[in-house]
């Protein structure tokens, strides 16, 4: 007799997608899903939508939604949770709504421990508004807005968001994984259950960061981009834990 | 009696092939005719028997398309 | 001449701008004025596509158009979409390989051509749009097929001269396949 | 209770936790700070939510985070400080959340002075923000005033799911004036928040949103159509103006705020020199009480703007008026204010003021 | 040169190379993003300055600090990254710093849509810095009329030493036209930027400082006195409209930009059916042509202001009319766009749309 | 006969300093002017004056200066310095300006590697608006915003930016100094005069922090506030060299 | 009585502020209308301080007058930077400890007390702006001896009650004062 | 004859008493009988031949009111 191992999350609703075809955005959304209902704490998440290509998250996500201005996600959540400290809050961001524009707001809600988790997606460009460079993008990286490659003289250097963010005192956990092969798309899955369960038990600020794809702006096909992820970029930002208040 | 099935939710499907890439059997493929509304190549199952329902095609799928049952 | 509205809609991937900015370029060539003017922004991702292109040789009032006078459609929801706002005795010109019921519509010319199957046949799928092209002007007469080649091979550009061989084709064989149908339009 | 003497800015900070407030998000700038530093002392004892942001820009995005999830919140600050919030109250319109913004104008442009102005007023009415959206600005005389308004801004912000600003400026922030706390507040029917986002178990079977995104052109047009009627709606409701020495004027002033004020001094000099000079002093600026204009009676002479500025409430003025009587300005820019002698002065060379 | 097929972003980049500009300082936002990809590759290209900052807020000040040195610069964004870029635009425009600031308009309000629209009439001609200050603003209907501007807009901004406004809607800057990019500029003398903050030792004996702070209130109010007379130079000289088939119309249209293309199909329209309409097509929004208003015939009937918003440059009809004729509105949001017929019916049926 | 030993600095203007007695801004501003006179570069010089009590500094370098919007003088630099390589551009500012709002833009000053010197003061408070709450204040630190002394659980943690700092790439100089006394003093000014001399040599972004007093605000005399900043600061924010590119 | 318009100026540190708030809360308790306005800002710094009161048993309108009836120079810098600002027959009450030459005014009474010197011989600099006040109190009779005791105690508080008495007696010295150079006021 | 010699330009001297504090050889203190036009007390030196010229005072003066010379 046939027992389903796999089907869609009840944490996303039965919205089709709106991401470009094999782009990883869509299995992380599975994973926060999968993990608010494996959690139980669906039917009190919410989830702060940001400005990126991730911004339609508000529809996708299966719990109440705020969509937040550019680079602001870290300062709705604080608002949301400062006034509802039992509800679960979230923020999905990209690196140029993280770390370019929302750098201030997100460091200042770490430094004060604010109590929610950030999901954040490095895909070293901006998808959203067609591939500019993003301050995540990779030396030597074509870009709309780098067509030569990035040169650290014109476009500065990688900006390290975890590396930064280990040294907040604030942070609770904290840890860079991957979606380029089935096996580290479950080990993101357990780093991002880890982030929800400190917060649930109110340790401070949560952060996984997530090298991610985006397969359109990359000019790569979706597999080859996967690839690109493991081979460009993991070796600019190598996966681990840069900070755990809970492991003794 | 294969270990497992997969099923395809076609009109979600938008061809990025990722499923048919991690298949440790290799046993998925894009057929070239058919086109969903969406106007995407859909994936199809060459050999169902050899399916050993890892669910890895399941798990890369983005948009939820794959749902796999094994057999217990 | 007298300005011409045409709507070009499609697929993203089919070359559906292109196609309509050709038409744009053409016309600056010509020294007539040529305006293209496409939906853009994100929902255009995998979703349809579509653009607009006016050419005339007077001065370009409005860039919008309540109605077209041809409607070049690459696929089914495009032609759904778009049929409702032509002029009377307007044009459709859709591909066929992906519309497979034929179209009636009154008081306008219906054409379908199988973009798709006749570029296969020439052996790169990849130059459906132009057989597209070659069809429509030889319906519409619009441009010179010097004018289109030229623009054509400025696009392609050094990278891509190889393939100006059989992006000409395709523009013979989307005319050869509207002679053979004998239909005339303008 | 009796009355107490008080500092504009804590009056603004105790006036709001009378309306009830539940979390307060700014950031300190001369000449509102009275108010964060009350708060935080008074907030927090009270178990409630006050939290100084790293920016204004941040403060204003705290505050639609949690007016999202249904609470009473507020922010305060001054000039350059509103400039920075102009992005997010568009979108905290947009999204129809209710809040309050206290604006305590400084001098300006750019860094100005810390000095009281009024030169604000565009950006209180017409705003920065991007798009087609309204707050709903009151601009009281006094302290008293100020307090009466806070007290009921919450429940007004509620009622039509917009954000309420209170426009002062920076010396009725300073200044000190006996008040009294305990004037009553007119009574509202609010409906309960059942759009807030407190988690689908507070509300089983409904996913609550807050976003402002419509990429479907239409869909967002009959957004911008359904708060286009919302604003007329508050036009016929909140309307509001005081009329002062109205019988048969030979000209009438238009002025608010500290302005009125002063002109309220002017208008009774000018009394001993036996000339009659009424004010419309508008108590909201958005909506405008253009109606206000239609009882100047025919044999008033003129209508004299006065501002704290160089001149930003006279087109409300001149759209009100359309053209039915001459419109004159006086204004002071920059932190100076004008005694009451310099508009009886102007008054009396009305001729000379005259720009339309 | 002959003309040459190109997108209004990328004509919008050119034009600024041809004007001079030595840097850009931006950040990414639909629809305008062709301008810093052009940049990008031909200002570094050139060895000129680009760089995409971290954000608008960012941006506006790298801006101010490149205007301060003396440079030519520029940046672009769209509606809320507009909105960021206010307290910038207030402190360049009070410390007189010129640049060149591209607003390509989208849908509002908040984050609203990224189609075509003229929601941020006010954001552009009001403001929401802090203060009494104007950008000078242009709104040109066509990709050559852009490319013109552009192409004059430095010397303008470094003439009166001020921030310049190019303000066009997200369709002209996605769209393609045939244009010219080497039509002559009007010449002008432009003083040496004596004031530009490059280091003493260029300009021994003075300390060049750009400042917007000046404490002592009167100092402030002459500032402002200062700027004031500066627009009213402005106004004088850089008002720009086209009267549009005026021979003794029966109604008059006023449009800017594409609303104004738009009705112009709608004016040729409406000749067909007999119907003889004119109008005025501000380029310049400040200065606001006024004088245009008075060369509207006695006959007329009436104006109908149109606009891609709910109704916000009608407050600047509204004055310069003053009264003299009925006024209408007909108005699309959110990124629709209308076709001439709806105007042509909107004339029709103009006592409908009358809002004065 | 007598030679002078110690004079005010021609760096500065003759203009009467702003400051509150006993601030150690006054202090600082006279260590920037004679390193600036010292290596010679007062003449191409261009101050960035940030708003905090020190904003008047435009007034008080003897060069040219620009006056910044709050938080944004690493933006104004960046904006003048592309522009100008030649010169030498410098910030100064206080704790709310680059720690609080202008932390983004001095984050991506940093990243970029601007060739530019950030005089950072950190005094712990915000002074020029009456002494509120900063994000560098203290825990247990009374102000106008944290009546009953600064609480991690309302107000977070004191924020550390010399050691967020150090991890970024494009920094090339980073200490964090003291001036409570002469000794200290005479540290400061070598720190200060070293960041000059690596942006001549266009080593990149250079900063220096200096532990400050702000007595006024902190309800201390001169001396005693001199003591509070070693014996309260001091071991919240050890001194020392956070990074140097161009040690060997 | 009619609205009186007070200015009173000196160092920052002198109490200005506080004597003018006196002022303000006596006007409250004694209910009738007290506003009482700042000079403030960074400039206020070292430099000089100053507040306007106004005390009215009507409503008060303008906040801002022109000239005051009553002037309180703590210092010379407050006393030229205000004396040309008096009505007719208003009262300039002035610092003579800082303020050596002696002050003559064309219709105005202008009247010197050494508030220094007369808190140095109490033991107490700080309360030298309470001998300002007895005199200012003496010469004007704007509020009861029992309104402003009860109004300094309120402000003293808890932490500095001990500090009652000596207010108290600067109180009486600066009357005393006044009252032995014998000039009346009001 | 004394090793320095520090005069003070009193005017720009706000009473911070900083470099009286900072003084190795306790020679300053402050005048409070005497008032700069600021409303500050200045400071007095009380035995100027102890000065040794080190300029601590100088460095510690936020307002460049000291001026140190010292005898070669
Ligand atoms: C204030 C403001 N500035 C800029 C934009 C334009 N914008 C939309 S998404 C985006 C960046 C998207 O990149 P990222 O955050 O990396 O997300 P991704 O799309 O790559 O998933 C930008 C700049 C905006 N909407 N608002
Ligand atoms: C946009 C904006 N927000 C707030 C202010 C008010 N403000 C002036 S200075 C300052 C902070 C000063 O503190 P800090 O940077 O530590 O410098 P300090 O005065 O302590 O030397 C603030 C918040 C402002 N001028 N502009
Ligand atoms: S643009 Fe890139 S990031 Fe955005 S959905 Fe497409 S692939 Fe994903
Ligand atoms: S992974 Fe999913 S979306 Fe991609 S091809 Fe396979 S089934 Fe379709
Ligand atoms: S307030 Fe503090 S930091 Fe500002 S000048 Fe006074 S003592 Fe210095
Ligand atoms: S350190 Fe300078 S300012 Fe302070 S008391 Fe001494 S001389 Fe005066």
């Amino acid at each position: 007799m046939w027992e389903t191992k796999y089907e869609k999350s009840s944490g996303l609703t039965d919205k089709k997608l709106s991401y470009c075809p094999g782009c990883t955005h869509g299995i992380i959304h599975k994973l926060v899903a999968e993990v608010l209902v494996e959690l139980d704490i669906l039917d009190r998440a919410i989830a702060i939508a940001s400005v990126g290509c991730s911004v339609f998250s508000y529809d996708f996500f299966n719990c109440d939604a705020e969509q937040s201005p550019h680079g602001r996600a870290c300062a709705l959540a604080t608002g949301a949770k400062r006034v509802l400290p039992e509800n679960i809050v979230f923020t999905y961001q990209g690196d140029g709504d993280l770390a370019s524009i929302g750098i201030a707001e997100t460091i200042h809600a770490a430094n004060r421990g604010e109590n929610i988790t950030v999901i954040f997606i490095n895909n070293a460009i901006y998808g959203m508004t067609g591939g500019q460079m993003a301050p995540t993008s990779l030396l030597g990286q074509k870009t709309t807005t780098s067509q030569d490659g990035r040169d650290q003289a014109h476009h500065g250097n990688p900006i390290h968001i975890s590396e930064m963010f280990a040294t907040i005192e604030g942070v609770a956990y904290l840890e860079r994984v991957a979606a380029y092969d089935p096996k580290h798309v479950i080990a993101a899955k357990k780093a991002i259950k880890k982030a929800f369960q400190y917060q649930m038990e109110n340790k401070g600020f949560t952060m996984v960061e997530v090298v991610a794809t985006c397969p359109v702006n990359w000019g790569l096909k979706p597999v080859d981009a996967m690839k690109w992820s493991k081979t460009a970029m993991e070796p600019v930002y190598p996966l681990g834990v840069f900070k755990d208040k809970g492991a003794k | 009696m294969p270990k497992g099935r997969v099923t395809f939710n076609e009109e979600l499907c938008k061809g990025c092939g990722l499923c048919v890439e991690y298949c440790p059997t290799h046993i998925l493929y894009m057929d070239m005719k058919t086109l969903n509304k969406a106007g995407y190549n859909i994936i199809k199952v060459s050999d169902p028997d050899k399916c050993i329902g890892c669910a890895f095609c399941a798990i890369m799928c983005p948009d939820s398309v794959i749902k796999v049952e094994v057999n217990k | 001449m007298d300005a011409k509205n045409i709507k070009v809609a499609g697929f993203g991937g089919q070359g559906v701008m292109m196609f309509g900015q050709i038409l744009a370029y053409s016309a600056t060539k010509d020294e007539i004025n040529g305006l293209w003017f496409p939906s853009y922004g994100p929902e255009t991702r995998g979703g349809t596509a579509n653009c607009s292109v006016i050419v005339s040789d007077k001065q370009i009032n409005s860039p919008v158009f309540k109605n077209a006078d041809h409607l070049v459609a690459f696929n089914l929801p495009s032609l759904d979409k778009f049929k409702g706002n032509l002029v009377n005795n307007g044009l459709i010109l859709y591909n066929s390989s992906l519309i497979n019921e034929e179209v009636k519509m009154d008081n306008c010319v219906a054409v379908g051509v199988p973009i798709n199957d006749i570029a296969t046949t020439l052996g790169n799928d990849k130059v459906a749009n132009m057989v597209m092209m070659g069809a429509y002007l030889e319906l519409t007469h619009l441009f010179s097929d010097e004018t289109i080649q030229a623009i054509v091979k400025k696009i392609l550009g050094e990278r891509k001269a190889h393939l100006l061989g059989v992006n000409i084709k395709a523009l013979e064989a989307g005319k050869n396949h509207v002679r053979n149908l004998g239909v005339k339009y303008a | 209770m009796a009355k107490v003497l008080m500092k504009g800015n804590e009056a603004i900070a105790l006036a709001a936790i009378k309306g009830g407030v539940d979390a307060f998000y700014g950031y300190p700038i001369t000449p509102q700070n009275e108010v964060p530093e009350y708060l935080s002392k008074h907030l927090l004892d009270a178990g409630k939510v006050f939290l100084q942001a790293e920016s204004e820009v941040s403060a204003i995005n705290m505050v639609y985070g949690a007016a999202g999830a249904g609470k009473r919140v507020m922010t305060s600050s001054s000039s350059p400080g509103i400039a920075l919030k102009q992005e997010g109250l568009s979108y905290l319109t947009a999204a129809e959340l209710p809040c309050l913004v206290v604006s305590v104008m400084r001098g300006g442009p750019g860094l100005g002075s810390i000095q009281p102005s009024q030169g604000d007023y565009y950006q209180a009415t017409r705003g920065g923000g991007n798009g087609d959206y309204h707050l709903i600005v009151f601009a009281p005389e006094s302290i008293q005033e100020t307090i009466d308004i806070i007290k009921e801004s919450f429940d007004i912000a509620d009622y039509y799911r917009n954000p309420v600003m209170v426009l002062v400026d920076g010396l009725i922030g300073q200044m000190m004036e006996s008040v009294d706390f305990d004037r009553p507040v007119k009574e509202r029917f609010l409906p309960e928040k059942n759009w807030a986002t407190t988690g689908t178990r507070n509300h089983p079977g409904r996913r609550n949103v807050a976003n402002s995104l419509y990429l479907d052109p239409q869909a967002l047009e009959n957004h911008n159509i359904h708060l286009h009627e919302k604003y007329k709606i508050v036009k016929k409701n909140e309307t509001r103006y005081e009329l002062i020495n109205f019988d048969n004027p030979e000209y009438v002033i238009v002025a608010y705020g500290t302005m009125a004020r002063i002109a309220r001094s002017a208008i009774e000099m000018l009394k001993k020199d036996g000339i009659e000079v009424g004010m419309i002093r508008p108590i909201s600026l958005f909506p405008y009480p253009e109606l206000a204009f239609d009882q100047i009676p025919e044999s008033t002479k003129g209508i004299l703007t006065c501002e704290l500025s160089m001149g930003q409430m006279l087109d409300d003025v001149l759209i009100a008026n359309n053209g039915r009587k001459k419109v004159g300005f006086f204004g002071r820019a920059g932190g100076m204010l004008p005694d009451p002698e310099e508009i009886v002065a102007a008054i009396k060379n009305f001729d000379e003021r005259v720009v339309k």
